[in-house]
């Protein structure tokens, strides 16, 4: 069973990608398992300054999902070229480097850096960060500025930009033409929609930052809705999150038009979930009669209704 | 071999108001070597509960392959855990972090260790091991009332051990730190873990005097450093933080803002 | 403990309401309780002409939720004129009348006339819905649109007239404020967030309508978050609902600034949730510390923060 | 009385390859009183299982307050409810729904019982009460295959049995309809629940030479008809709806569109 995927700049072993955030820079999760198994890793949302994120506490549980709020703290790119990217060189592993800003001069700068860095084979632009005050979302709810910004990353990129789509908005599909267009070699989606929680016992949000991010299974109806509408519209290759749990849900989004997927929430819950996704994979796709994952990707659109 | 396995319960019960104590068993006792480490628990497989609980290791039985646990009924996942019966599996991930540095004390120097509520926990493998080295072990337990009060007697095995009630119900009336002065016991080294409050009085209190040892506590997603959701503040460092799951739980007295 | 509510048009002697489209007028809930315990009812939803709906499936299990694509399926507004109101009106229950269509014309028509019924206290514009291809959700994603309708409504009801919104927006608090300025005498919020599932055995989208809405536990946490939003902002009341399951939930809605709730997919899962909430609410708001359910309203707005 | 109780579980057991009985004890039993009824079960608080699932009565015993429940393993929750003890209680809400009217047929005539698959659950309890009545019964179970077979037996108490397999690998090779005009079985009634093609086979074959009823399904919410989620058309009315889970979910032949 083939489960490659060669999507731009990233000739991938398999689709199973640890999402953003959630996997820091992979020092974590090198110490549980080999984590050169993975297809990808989407490191850690970088900016140009470090960035020491948002007040505790930063995690709330919510039916089926959670919140979050880190707020995008991170060692800065200097760092991150110097240190992280240079210990991951050690795997064998295209790398997808998660860039935030507040400014499109930010972004730019960013992105401009970590592509030239050897194992940073794609630029994932995130306009779709809900935790921070200035930036990230509002690159994100916008046509136009999404797509001047997405233009402007292009222009400095030395490897393929995907752009991150945030499920905050009334009509994903009108931004993802619009970063289409502007140039956007590929899409990411979704981020987290916003959501808050209160604490019953003393009124206060559970969050220090009071909104914050869902995500997990709670919102996967969601992500392959729009997953769906946007693969029925546009022609370049997305990769598919929100939710995923186990190699069954990876089938859905494949069906739904993802051509590789990102595991955030998941790997909470079991720090061993992208390597057991990873060996299952090939078993359910021949269960479900496929000979190669190409025939699974975007397989809702072409399937008969009767 | 994986950090995470089914491990066995042998006992879950309740010894105080609230409180309970669970036995597991597993091979992967055997990875667990040092006190005020903890573990990760997938408590169900109900989805309305997707995050792990994070709960201290309160000893460590390598002969017998157990591990014990102590935990207080907070919410919904601690009310499942007390209701499991022996024989149940539950997913147990760990040991995680960074547990109270035992040769932090030097064999003649005398150790307090300092545990309110649920944070007695993971004093006690420390006492425990303290104490095999004959180093002095003394242990101030606080509560908010005597229904609270658990394990004076187990904590005795290895030393003196003084009970504080804030509501003054059994034994000394006041907290922790009162009673360390009012009894004016003497000590080298302190160890405390407990209420965020009673954390920050002993680090303000014994910061330029003494050598000693907190574990902190925050909300956790992931457990393992990767998901920045524990952090805090190092001391007189605002840029910097640690992770609690990661770099902690147990921290240097003065080494983070509290 | 006081738990009455007074909202324009409507003197609840509680605040738990049935949401629309999960209690039919009624009738299969009388059969089980006594429905006049009830705060209000909101009934189905009403269009000018019967509606025969969505083909089916129309209902799909999702992580911590639920979809349905029922298509407001209505015998239209005549019939519920001369049949379902007079039976409702033997009970000492206001009602509120959801109100649908897909023209502005259609809208005020079914409006107007219901509006005239001794039992409809109060309209409910339904500009949220996602599961009809025209009309529906289109009137509840712009502003202008909102308010236009929304003023077209107001001039012709003779009772208040609350909109219900949808969530699938980028900015829920624009569309609040525009339909404030329209006249609106108050908000229910949310509608369900559009959402899909795919069989893995078949390929095909589960609904046959494709997408539905989603509703239950798992998009708590956003309606809060809307809610709480809007009630920083606009001066209507507001009436709550998404993902409530128990008395607890109620309490969190209250503390964003709900005035009332609706419970809608928890009806399914327990027929009798409803009078089980309203015999639990006093106790809980007790525990809590409350002498008047109005202390509750709004208490997160409130409650000092350390 | 609530129309919803927790039942008890009595016994719960694999009757056929992923074909299991349960049966169930309550107060409630009482108001179960028609065959092809059915209930509407919440399976686990999971919330990843939010919805209730409905399944057909098999069986009523009014002197042991029991019901009996068949289902096949489908999905999660039939999963779930394979793993029941014996003891533990789950909450049902029912019973719902038109049944087979029994008093439909007349004395001295005869009643065919066509059930396919999983759908042979819900005639049982007509057969047993059309047979307490001295009315001739025939049954016609049809199933995939040999190891899918159940309740052969238990309907021959009540009269003629004849087994269909679709691979021919148990008696009869054929499908049920194949099986009846093969035998040419007589009859006055047809009662019948099973796919939907067999329905809509038996309503196209019989719906002007017979007299009879047939069980249906759709995906349901609520299982009470509020919801709207499972209507089907009525026959030649393309603008009318039944609700399946209310005004069903027997109708008789020709009554809705299959
Ligand atoms: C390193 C560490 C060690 C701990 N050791 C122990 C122990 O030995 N015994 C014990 O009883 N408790 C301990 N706790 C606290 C324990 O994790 C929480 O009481 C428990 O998670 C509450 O879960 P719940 O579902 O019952 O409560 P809920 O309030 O329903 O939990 C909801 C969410 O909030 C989180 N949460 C709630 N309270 C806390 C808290 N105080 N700290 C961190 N997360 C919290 C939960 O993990 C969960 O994600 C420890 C916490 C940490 C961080
Ligand atoms: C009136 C009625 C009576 C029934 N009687 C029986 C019976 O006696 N024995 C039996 O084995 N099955 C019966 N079924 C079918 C049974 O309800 C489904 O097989 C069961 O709900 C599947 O649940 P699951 O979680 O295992 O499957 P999943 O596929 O995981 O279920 C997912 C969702 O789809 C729904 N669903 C899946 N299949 C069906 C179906 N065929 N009909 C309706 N909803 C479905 C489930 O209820 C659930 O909401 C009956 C259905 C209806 C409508
Ligand atoms: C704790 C946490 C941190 C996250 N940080 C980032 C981030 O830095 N950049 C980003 O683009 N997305 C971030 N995300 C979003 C995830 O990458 C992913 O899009 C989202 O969580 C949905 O997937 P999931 O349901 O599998 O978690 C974060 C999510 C979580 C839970
Ligand atoms: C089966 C079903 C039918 C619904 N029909 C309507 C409707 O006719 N009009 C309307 O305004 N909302 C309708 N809704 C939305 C609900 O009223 C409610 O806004 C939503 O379900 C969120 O609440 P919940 O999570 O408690 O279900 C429907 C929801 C469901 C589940
Ligand atoms: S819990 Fe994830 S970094 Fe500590
Ligand atoms: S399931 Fe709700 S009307 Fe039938």
């Amino acid at each position: 069973m083939n489960i490659k995927v060669e999507l731009p700049g990233l000739s991938l072993k398999n689709p199973i990608i640890p999402a953003s955030g959630c996997f820091g820079f992979g020092r974590e999760f090198a110490e549980l398992f080999d984590i050169e198994k993975l297809g990808s890793i989407m490191i850690k949302a970088t900016t140009l300054n470090s960035r020491k994120g948002n007040p505790t506490p930063r995690v709330a549980e919510t039916n089926g999902g959670m919140l979050n709020a880190i707020g995008l703290q991170n060692p800065g790119v200097d760092y991150i070229i110097s240190t992280e990217l240079p210990w991951l060189s050690q795997f064998n592993l295209p790398i997808i480097a998660n860039v935030a800003g507040s400014s499109v001069e930010e972004y730019v700068e960013v992105a401009k850096h970590l592509s030239t860095v050897d194992n940073v084979k794609a630029i994932e632009l995130n306009i779709s960060c809900p935790n921070v005050k200035e930036g990230g979302i509002a690159f994100g709810t916008d046509c136009k500025v999404a797509a001047h910004l997405t233009e402007a990353v292009k222009r400095v990129s030395c490897v393929p930009v995907y752009v991150k789509l945030s499920p905050n908005v009334t009509d994903i599909v009108q931004i993802a033409k619009a970063v289409e267009e502007a140039g956007a070699d590929g899409l990411t989606m979704i981020n987290t929609l916003i959501g808050m929680k209160i604490d019953l016992a003393t009124g206060k949000k559970v969050l220090a930052n009071g909104t914050g991010g869902l995500s997990g299974p709670a919102i996967k109806p969601i992500s392959i809705r729009m997953i769906h509408d946007v693969y029925k519209q546009v022609s370049i290759p997305i990769i598919g999150m929100g939710g995923i749990q186990n190699t069954n849900d990876v089938l859905e989004y494949l069906y739904a038009g993802a051509q590789a997927v990102g595991i955030g929430t998941a790997n909470f819950v079991d720090p061993y979930i992208c390597p057991n996704i990873i060996e299952e994979l090939p078993y359910v796709l021949e269960q479900h009669g496929f000979k190669d994952i190409k025939d699974a990707i975007g397989y809702t659109h072409r399937v008969k209704l009767d | 071999m994986k950090l995470i396995e089914d491990m066995k319960i042998v006992k879950n019960c309740e010894i105080a108001k609230n409180i309970y104590e669970m036995t597991l068993t597993g091979d992967n006792v055997k990875l667990m070597n040092q006190p005020g480490q903890f573990v990760n628990i997938k408590i169900t497989e109900m989805s309305q509960l997707i995050l792990r609980r994070p709960i201290s290791i309160c000893e460590i039985d390598q002969e017998k392959k157990q591990i014990k646990l102590i935990y207080r009924i907070k919410g919904q996942g601690t009310e499942i855990l007390a209701k499991k019966l022996p024989g149940e599996v539950i997913n147990i991930f760990g040991p995680l972090g960074n547990g109270y540095p035992e040769y932090s004390i030097k064999n003649h120097e005398t150790a307090l260790l300092v545990g309110g509520g649920i944070g007695v926990a993971p004093l006690y493998e420390l006492a425990k091991r303290l104490s095999r080295r004959k180093i002095k072990v003394k242990s101030v337990l606080g509560f908010a009332t005597m229904t609270d009060v658990f394990y004076e007697k187990e904590f005795s095995f290895y030393g003196e051990v003084h009970v504080a009630t804030i509501d003054g119900s059994y034994n000394f009336n006041g907290n922790v730190l009162d009673l360390i002065k009012s009894k004016n016991l003497q000590f080298d080294v302190i160890y405390g873990c407990g209420p965020q409050a009673m954390l920050k009085a002993i680090n303000d209190e014994y910061i330029n005097l003494k050598k000693g040892y907190l574990s902190l506590e925050e909300r956790m997603a992931c457990g393992i450093g990767a998901c920045y959701a524990c952090v805090c503040d190092k001391a007189n460092k605002s840029t910097e933080t640690v992770r609690i799951c990661k770099e902690g739980p147990v921290f240097k007295l003065g080494e983070v803002e509290i």
